[in-house]
């Protein structure tokens, strides 16, 4: 009964997977992917990973299904010229490989280790430390904060690398989002009604995510997807990139983790650890700001590289 | 499990300069972009140095120390935390990169100047924000004891080496670009799929740990198979090496001189971890020459396209494709002795000694490029004619780093190519040292092509499309000195290279 | 066949499924999906390592968990860095193929890649 | 009483479950875009809403059971607006592939 | 009980399954964005019908996101969607 579910899913979900690698129409393979990202959400709740699964709904399906859609939108014109196949004795070799590869990895799962090693009984019992409840935050702000840390510093570099391919004139001006704007449209209603609730869904995903399932990462790119839902509708402009206090939100997060990281040596012996009394209560405040960083980071990326000058 | 000696589990002493190490060019990333472009090369200035200074502290530390410095984050020792750790190696990488990196930074202070009293510029503010990730990211790739760790210490590299492969913004640069982040999206994708079967088999990632469990199972072949393959895309060892030359080639000189004298190394030392720190003796004779075989092709190949290549830095790409071959040579013939440590061989002092002075010469060799095609206004070489007359300093500095490059006393590269040679005798593997002797003939050739146009030919001095300064001369030439100054390094195993093993 | 080791093979099969369509698609924009299910792929065999190490109360190991909330985030970077190059690419040349002259050459490429 | 709770549970699940099917049957089958989204809208609403009632009566606490609901609202709202929208599109291109 | 919501689950699932084929068939693009949000839709009851049948409350968060986003992803449609000069005028911005 219960495996029937998974079968089914997971038969579906492989249905989907070779469907968008076949399927000529770029854009059809696009919406797929959307729905495939749905589809995994509910994989990873299966698998006992309801944070992953957050995290997946979030950006694997919507964030990055934005930016899939816009660009097939945008590529559509070239889906003629690029309709070379690829010849047949390669198609074959490469299916060869990929077969090879799939059953090799096949084997090994099936076999699983006669001791499964893990980690969480350990990660538990170091849980209290932080005054956390959510173990997967444990993780990612107590254990291996240099991991979250420097993941953030890789996100704002993603940022640079996409604005740094604007022309030099552009610099400084806006992005290229696409704007759909209609005076009293639904569009805009929704982007009234959408943002409040999802900014509430922000703030308790990272303030719950300190012991439920949720955090930073989830929060911040519910955030980012609203404030693109809202500059989509044109409610609110798309801010040029040499906007000082937009440049602030986009490091304070990262930056106040370092500080915080760096009090640690004074206050708790090392790098990146928490004083015992303020443990989670500097948590909270790292969580904070990451949100809001990671918030204006990832909708800035799927905001593009600036494409006109600020209209003055 | 391992010994507390020499593998202390504990912070030592100096460990806190690695933390400082790896944070200090976060902290200039992050005030870059707060402060933007007016204030970037101000911050530049300050980190550089500083950075610098921590790296020959490190140096200094290990050297006098005798062992490895570790740093334990947060408190929270492996398996749950994550360790920082410099050995031999990590500190001369580290002292490598720091060197380099500065003087890439003097080098493209002339063409990434912010123009005063202007609004902040693109190619400024992205180049020197891109060089401080690189920065991070190689130490991060140096310091760090945890697979994961050292996926996102790739990462930052990838992420900063794309953008600067396309900063100058032309079609075929930004192609160069998108090909680039495929490939090494890819590897990092075969390095993760690696590191979650380690992760299911052992419940560990970090190094050390490992080190002590590993046994010789399927599960380990086939994630230390995979991990291996998505490294050698990042590394573009051949035949994965597609994207590179056009990547290289088109990135400004200085982000050329930094993407194949360093970026490219990053990948290659995790290689080198994982088939000897991880998994100590697992290492398989097959698997070792056939990285080995991989590496004589690339010689092969890349030299005789470095030969038939008419854009002088493309030449040049195609010259870092072979000497990549060099390093692999490592595998077969320091993982093979088995009577003693592999890192007691000459094999493995060669290796990295090769690896040095490829940066430093590499470096050079694109800075002195990027003179050129700035003062002649192109980089065809069959126009060189008369260059070295009007850059003396220049084609001198080309022809140091051409020594290096070919394995010619005096030289970081003599002293690297010999050693290995001398490897190859004792390890009775003569078909390497073939390879090597045509792969040094070819290197002339292509070194000495490129000299012979621009120091004799022309009748008439070329004209000059722009000055360049004598300063950024005398940085490229400084980079090339330290190549051929390695080469006073004794020809024995070194001893620095082995603190911090077993 | 328990559920675990069912999602594992899904795990696998989207690996073969996603690095086929990587080396056989020309078009970059399919590239950069591929990738996509390739990476998942690899997500979810972390997924069945956390599942296996359930302890300790856990309905999973938190940190292969933790993993794959960090790779899904950089994923996600490395798609967008992908989409606006290519975009540009294609405002500057009107194209998006990864190769200048002909389209074999790309092909070739990526079958070795 | 709990017997009563969990027949009610029972139905009005089933009683959703069959407008889905019915909903995806009806978007497989009707003839034109804008027939299918209505069949799309009867999803919305009544296969998920029948659904979020028969899962009441079972939530955790009075909390438990707003958050149901106001999923469910969620989906409503947004659904009822994302299908007006779509409608333009398929009103504005006709069936374009 | 928690098996009979767990075999409606199922059911859901296989009737979005179903709807799915209207993604492969389009024939308009529009079509297949309809067929992603059933999809959603879908996936939002399968979600609580899982949350209750394990007992898992945090579950229902994953369907609020869920909801949230899909919205979200068929605005960027509607934005994207061929031509999209519908409406007013200014209504795309090519910069």
């Amino acid at each position: 009964m219960t495996v029937a579910f998974e079968i089914g899913l997971v038969v579906l979900l492989l249905a989907i997977a070779a469907w968008i690698i076949a399927v000529r129409d770029t854009f059809a393979a696009v919406v797929a992917y959307v729905a495939y990202g749905l589809l995994l959400s509910l994989a990873w709740v299966r698998l006992y990973a309801v944070d992953v699964a957050l995290t997946e709904a979030a950006i694997g399906s919507g964030v990055t299904g934005m930016l899939l859609l816009g660009a097939a939108a945008r590529l559509r014109e070239t889906e003629a010229a690029a309709a070379v196949e690829t010849s047949m004795p390669l198609r074959l070799a490469a299916a060869a490989l990929c077969a090879l590869i799939s059953a090799g990895l096949a084997a090994v799962i099936l076999v699983p280790p006669d001791r499964v090693p893990t980690l969480a009984p350990m990660a538990m019992a170091n849980l209290a430390a932080s005054g956390l409840g959510n173990p997967v935050a444990g993780v990612l702000f107590v254990y291996r904060s240099l991991d979250t840390l420097l993941e953030k510093v890789v996100l704002l570099l993603a940022l640079v690398g996409v604005w740094s391919l604007a022309p030099d004139r552009l610099w400084g001006g806006v992005p290229g989002l696409r704007t759909y704007v209609q005076p009293n449209g639904i569009l805009t209603f929704l982007a009234q009604l959408l943002p409040p609730i999802g900014i509430v869904m922000g703030i308790y995903m990272f303030w719950n995510g300190a012991n439920n399932p949720g955090g930073a990462f989830q929060g911040g790119t519910v955030l980012a997807a609203m404030w693109l839902l809202v500059m989509i509708a044109g409610l609110e402009d798309v801010p040029p990139i040499s906007l000082g206090w937009m440049r602030v939100l986009l490091v304070i997060g990262p930056a106040i983790f370092l500080v915080i990281g760096l009090a640690g040596i004074v206050l708790a012996g090392a790098f990146l650890a928490y004083p015992a009394d303020y443990a989670k209560p500097l948590i909270i405040v790292v969580e904070a700001t990451l949100t809001l960083s990671i918030g204006v980071t990832l909708g800035l990326l799927a905001a593009g590289p600036p494409e006109r000058m600020q209209q003055r | 499990m391992p010994s507390p000696t020499i593998f202390p589990d504990t912070t030592t002493t100096e460990g806190f300069l690695l933390v400082l190490a790896i944070i200090l060019p976060v902290t200039g990333i992050l005030l870059s972009l707060v402060l933007g472009g007016r204030y970037v090369e101000r911050i530049v200035l300050v980190v550089l140095p500083t950075g610098l200074g921590i790296a020959a502290a490190v140096f200094a530390a290990v050297w006098r120390g005798g062992h490895s410095l570790v740093y334990i984050v947060g408190g929270w020792k492996p398996p749950l935390g994550i360790a920082l750790r410099a050995d031999g190696i990590s500190a001369a990488m580290m002292a490598t990169t720091a060197v380099v990196i500065c003087a890439v930074g003097l080098f493209a202070r002339a063409e990434f100047g912010q123009p005063r009293g202007q609004p902040e510029a693109r190619a400024p503010l992205a180049f020197w924000i891109l060089l401080l990730s690189i920065w991070t990211g190689l130490n991060m790739v140096v310091l760090g004891d945890d697979l994961f760790n050292l996926y996102v210490a790739l990462e930052l590299l990838t992420f900063a080496a794309v953008p600067l492969v396309c900063l100058k913004g032309e079609q075929e640069t930004l192609r160069a670009a998108l090909r680039y982040l495929l490939f090494a999206l890819l590897g990092s994708v075969f390095y993760l799929f690696g590191t979650a079967l380690i992760y299911g088999a052992y419940g560990t990632l970090d190094i050390v740990l490992l080190s002590a469990q590993i046994r010789p199972e399927r599960v380990t072949s086939i994630a230390v198979a995979m991990m291996t393959v998505g490294l050698l895309a990042k590394t573009a060892l051949f035949p994965l090496h597609l994207w590179l030359p056009p990547a290289h080639a088109g990135a400004p000189a200085p982000g050329s001189a930094v993407l194949s004298a360093l970026v490219v190394k990053g990948s290659f030392i995790l290689i080198v971890r994982l088939w000897f720190d991880a998994m100590p003796g697992l290492s398989n004779f097959a698997g070792a020459q056939m990285l080995g075989t991989l590496g004589a092709a690339a010689i092969l190949f890349g030299s005789v396209l470095a030969l038939r290549q008419q854009r002088l830095k493309l030449l040049i790409a195609y010259s870092t494709i072979a000497q990549i071959g060099y390093l692999f040579f490592i595998f077969p013939l320091a993982a093979g002795s088995g009577a003693h440590e592999p890192w007691g061989s000459v094999a493995w002092t060669g290796g990295w000694l090769q690896l040095f002075s490829h940066a430093f010469a590499k470096a050079a060799m694109f800075m002195a490029a990027g003179l050129i095609a700035e003062a002649l206004g192109h980089d065809r070489i069959a126009d060189l004619g008369g260059a070295g007359r009007v850059l003396p300093i220049t084609m001198f500095t080309f022809g140091l780093a051409g020594l290096s490059l070919m394995g010619v006393p005096p030289s970081g590269g003599f002293v690297a190519k010999w050693l290995l040679l001398v490897a190859t005798v004792m390890e009775g593997q003569w078909w390497w040292a073939v390879v090597m002797l045509v792969g040094g003939l070819l290197a002339g050739g292509y070194v000495f092509m490129v000299l012979g146009k621009a120091l004799g030919g022309a009748s008439e001095p070329s004209k000059l499309c722009a000055s360049v300064s004598s300063s950024r001369e005398i940085v490229a030439l400084t980079l090339a000195l330290c190549a051929v100054l390695l080469g006073l390094v004794p020809l024995q195993p070194s001893e620095l290279l082995q603190i911090g093993r077993p | 066949m328990n559920a675990l080791t069912l999602f594992g093979l899904c795990g696998a099969a989207l690996v073969g499924l996603g690095l086929f369509g990587l080396i056989v698609n020309p078009q970059p924009l399919r590239k950069i999906l591929a990738f996509n299910l390739l990476g998942n792929g690899v997500f979810l065999l972390f997924g069945v390592v956390a599942r296996r190490g359930a302890a300790a109360g856990l309905g999973g190991d938190p940190v292969p968990q933790a993993l794959v909330i960090t790779a899904i985030v950089v994923a996600f970077s490395a798609t967008a860095m992908a989409v606006a190059l290519l975009l540009r690419l294609f405002e500057e040349t009107g194209q998006a193929t990864l190769s200048s002259d002909d389209p074999q050459n790309a092909d070739a490429d990526g079958g070795r890649s | 009483m709990n017997l009563a709770l969990d027949i009610f549970t029972i139905l009005a699940v089933l009683a959703g479950a069959f407008f889905f099917l019915a909903g995806s049957v009806g978007l497989l089958r009707f003839p034109d875009a804008l027939t299918r989204l209505h069949a799309l809208t009867k999803v919305d609403n009544l296969g998920l809403g029948l659904i979020t009632l028969g899962l009441l009566p079972r939530a955790e606490g009075l909390l438990g059971g707003l958050k149901l609901v106001s999923v469910w609202l969620l989906v409503q709202l947004s659904g009822a607006i994302v299908t007006q929208l779509i409608a333009r599109v398929v009103r504005r291109d006709g069936s374009r592939a | 009980m928690a098996d009979f919501l767990l075999g409606a689950a199922g059911f859901v699932l296989a009737t979005v399954a179903l709807g799915l084929l209207r993604v492969l068939r389009g024939p308009a693009e529009a079509d297949r964005m309809m067929a992603a949000q059933l999809v959603g839709t879908g996936g939002v009851a399968v979600l609580l019908l899982l949350a209750v049948a394990t007992a898992t409350s945090s579950i229902v968060d994953v369907a609020l996101m869920l909801a949230l986003l899909a919205a979200f992803t068929s605005v960027a449609f509607v934005g994207n969607a061929s031509g999209s000069e519908m409406g007013a005028p200014e209504a795309t911005d090519r910069g």
